[in-house]
């Protein structure tokens, strides 16, 4: 078990490796796709990603939960569970942009991955996943946000 | 279209009968919820950022904290939180984990802890105090709560803190025992503790400090008594005031036993 | 300079579950102050994480991943020891690396 | 400042002159007490004063009874309700329902009065944070006693009947002052510390009894 200490130590010490060897600034993304993330649905974000249609697949999951008890923190997480997966998208239909978050793959890690999101009102929420192959599929579900306690 | 007509009349007949599941449902949605987010608490990253500060040359006097006391001897971090807050005979008062920070920091570092006390929770020095705070809760993780009443200042504290609890007043005519005083009541969807008696294991006193995730903050126990009083509509409680300590002691005795889950995460 | 993150790493088997925390405000450019001007957007917009050094996972985030985001994903082929890397970079260009060793 | 360093030292030497003795000071000392760190620990903040701890005899009556773990004794509670049923102020020609739809707003809104709020904020009713009302509304609390049906229950066809009147002015009464028939009820007092207009508590009369509210489905 490493303590916080040690991983602080390690932390600078990678920070300096990736300022020297070039690594971090070579691999950082091509450029953020502005347009994407100011897109307000599903149809606006895989247009503006060069994605093609979607179809709902019984293969791809959205986890979360049915309601939210607070709307500032609502835990998603995107699987599918078929080979090939290139990119995996989270999106929330009714948040004034919908896409959460895009992911890029390798084969080294599994097309499983979680985040938290903010939600304003109760909505759909999507995991599209793009397969090498252009294929685009997805799944959705809906998440309740109830109100907080006194006070407003 | 017809169809659609015959199935909301159909929802609607079946809506009596099934709203008793549904809100059944409903709370069983929320403790999902609640158990998703247990798996990676922000609270971790403050929790960080105490034990650095912590050892930390800071203040006029350059001085880290490793020196303080905080009831079991200089530098004795494990085991402190579930004892506070408790008698200090150097400062003849009973001090909370907040408040004997703020001497320590006075004492140790140089501090003014005047200037300390009136900075709003979340900016400065305050940041600095909920980071200690929290990482040395974390310390006494799983330990149970067990505050000594054996000072006479301890067992005064302890009165008055139960006549503040159950003090009514401000338009609302509210006192901590409106929403704290029964079994089995929530606001909201929110569940209340039973707060006049040992409320169990890592709820109430000893859940706190905790993130909030409504808001993103990290809290420790006197922000959080802080905003249950802005909450109950009365005057602004000073940090570290002796008001919140003497109800601090008042949570902290009826916790007697239950283990603490601080830092917790909350909604 | 940003707060550390806090990334743990478990390995089960031939895999990693790693979580990550970081510190981060996550401004969404929606949200109005006490005095009712809009408060900016700032928020981290691309993140990397590393397997011994090598990139195996990157994402683009908008403003509505929530304060001091929380990201899981699971790296196939690691072992006990190995080094898991994230950096993030923010709207700001404020940039931020940390390690953690799997066990 | 100078004033409050004086009270804190003061406060002090009490402690110091209590902490000397081998016994515990009695009830009415530490009552005292309670109330000097009272005045040394809270402060005005916004548009809160610290005054509004100023309390009145039913709170303090309250309060007492609560510190002792024994209700207030049957002479004493009915003379708080009495007390508080004299100073109810009954609506103005007759107009005791509003709009029920303005109503749940009311019901839903736990704003207001907080020093986080503005004197501008309209003041909300925190009804939900405590009762069932619209079944429509899963978020609710369950402080007080559920209020879905609560005319259709009490056989409320119409309101505004002469049947009806005696509810009327019950709903009116406990919603104005709810210590005029429970001496030490949880609930605010909403019209007697104006926490809600009169127009506000027709509206919150209406959202309960009249029979197009949700509440009476």
């Amino acid at each position: 078990m490493q303590t916080r200490r040690e991983t602080l130590k390690h932390s600078a010490i990678v920070a300096g490796l990736l300022a020297t060897t070039g690594l971090f600034p070579q691999y950082a993304l091509a450029a953020y796709n502005k347009t994407a993330f100011e897109a307000k649905s599903l149809a606006e974000v895989l247009k503006a990603i060069g994605a093609g249609a979607p179809v709902e697949s019984k293969d791809v999951t959205i986890g979360g939960p049915d309601i939210a008890e607070n709307g500032a923190v609502v835990p998603l997480t995107a699987s599918t569970v078929l080979p090939g997966a290139k990119q995996m998208l989270i999106l929330v239909e009714k948040n004034p942009a919908a896409m959460i978050a895009m992911f890029n793959l390798t084969d080294s890690v599994e097309a499983n991955v979680a985040t938290r999101a903010k939600m304003g009102q109760s909505s759909d929420v999507y995991a599209v996943v793009i397969m090498a192959d252009g294929k685009v599929l997805f799944a959705k579900k809906e998440v309740k946000v109830t109100l907080g306690g006194c006070g407003g | 279209m017809k169809a659609s007509k015959v199935f909301s009349l159909l929802a609607l007949a079946c809506l009596a009968s099934t709203a008793v599941q549904a809100q059944k449902t409903a709370i069983q949605s929320i403790e999902e919820y609640r158990a998703m987010l247990q798996d990676g608490n922000p609270a971790d990253l403050f929790e960080a950022k105490g034990e650095d500060v912590w050892k930390q040359k800071r203040g006029p006097k350059k001085a880290s904290l490793e020196q303080c006391n905080l009831g079991k001897g200089p530098g004795v971090v494990k085991g402190v939180f579930v004892e506070l807050p408790r008698y200090f005979a150097d400062t003849n008062k009973v001090q909370d984990l907040e408040s004997r920070l703020l001497t320590c920091m006075e004492t140790l570092q140089g501090f003014n802890p005047v200037d300390i006390a009136k900075t709003d929770f979340g900016k400065g020095e305050q940041v600095i105090m909920t980071a200690l705070a929290t990482w040395v809760a974390a310390e006494s993780k799983g330990m149970k709560f067990n505050l000594s009443q054996a000072h006479t200042q301890e067992k005064i504290s302890f009165e008055v803190g139960k006549r503040l609890f159950f003090q009514r007043g401000g338009p609302h005519d509210f006192s901590c025992a409106s929403c704290h005083g029964q079994d089995n009541t929530r606001i909201r969807l929110q569940d209340l503790p039973n707060l006049t008696k040992n409320p169990g294991d890592g709820v109430g006193f000893a859940a706190w400090p905790a993130y909030r995730v409504s808001n993103g903050q990290m809290w420790g126990m006197q922000q959080r008594l802080n905003d249950c009083y802005r909450q109950q509509r009365f005057p602004y409680p000073g940090f570290a005031s002796e008001a919140t300590i003497a109800l601090a002691v008042y949570l902290g005795v009826n916790s007697q036993n239950s283990a603490s889950i601080a830092p917790a995460i909350k909604r | 300079m940003a707060d550390p993150m806090r990334i743990r790493a478990q390995v089960a088997g031939d895999k990693a579950t790693v979580r990550v925390l970081m510190s981060h405000e996550m401004e969404s450019g929606q949200r109005k102050d006490s005095a009712g001007k809009i408060v900016p957007a700032w928020f981290i917009q691309e993140v990397t994480a590393t397997h011994n050094g090598k990139p195996v996972l990157t994402a683009e985030w908008g403003p509505a991943v929530s304060k001091n985001p929380f990201l899981q994903f699971v790296i196939k082929g690691a072992k006990a020891g190995d080094k898991i890397g994230v950096t993030w970079k923010d709207t700001k260009g404020d940039t931020r690396t940390d390690e953690a060793t799997a066990s | 400042m100078k004033k409050q360093h004086k009270i804190s030292l003061a406060l002090l030497s009490v402690a110091a002159v209590l902490a000397g003795c081998a016994a515990v000071p009695g009830a009415t000392d530490l009552d005292k007490l309670t109330r000097d760190i009272v005045k040394a620990s809270f402060r005005d903040e916004g548009i809160v004063k610290a005054s509004v701890l100023d309390t009145d005899e039913t709170n303090q009556a309250c309060s007492a009874a609560d510190v002792a773990g024994v209700p207030l004794d049957e002479a004493k509670a009915k003379a708080i309700e009495a007390l508080n049923f004299k100073s109810i102020k009954w609506p103005a020609n007759d107009q005791f329902l509003g709009d029920w739809k303005e109503g749940e707003k009311i019901a839903q809104s736990g704003r207001g009065l907080t020093w986080t709020d503005t004197a501008a904020t309209p003041n909300g009713g925190n009804c939900y944070n405590c009762h069932q009302i619209d079944k429509a509304e899963i978020s609710y609390g369950t402080i007080g006693p559920s209020l879905y049906n609560f005319g259709k229950l009490r056989g409320v066809a119409d309101p505004k009947s002469p049947d009806a009147r005696a509810m009327l002015e019950y709903t009116w009464g406990k919603v104005w002052n709810a210590k005029a028939y429970n001496a030490c009820s949880n609930m605010p007092r909403a019209g007697h510390m104006a926490i809600l207009t009169p127009a506000q508590v027709a509206h919150i009369v209406a959202l309960l009894l009249d029979p197009k509210s949700p509440v009476n489905q």
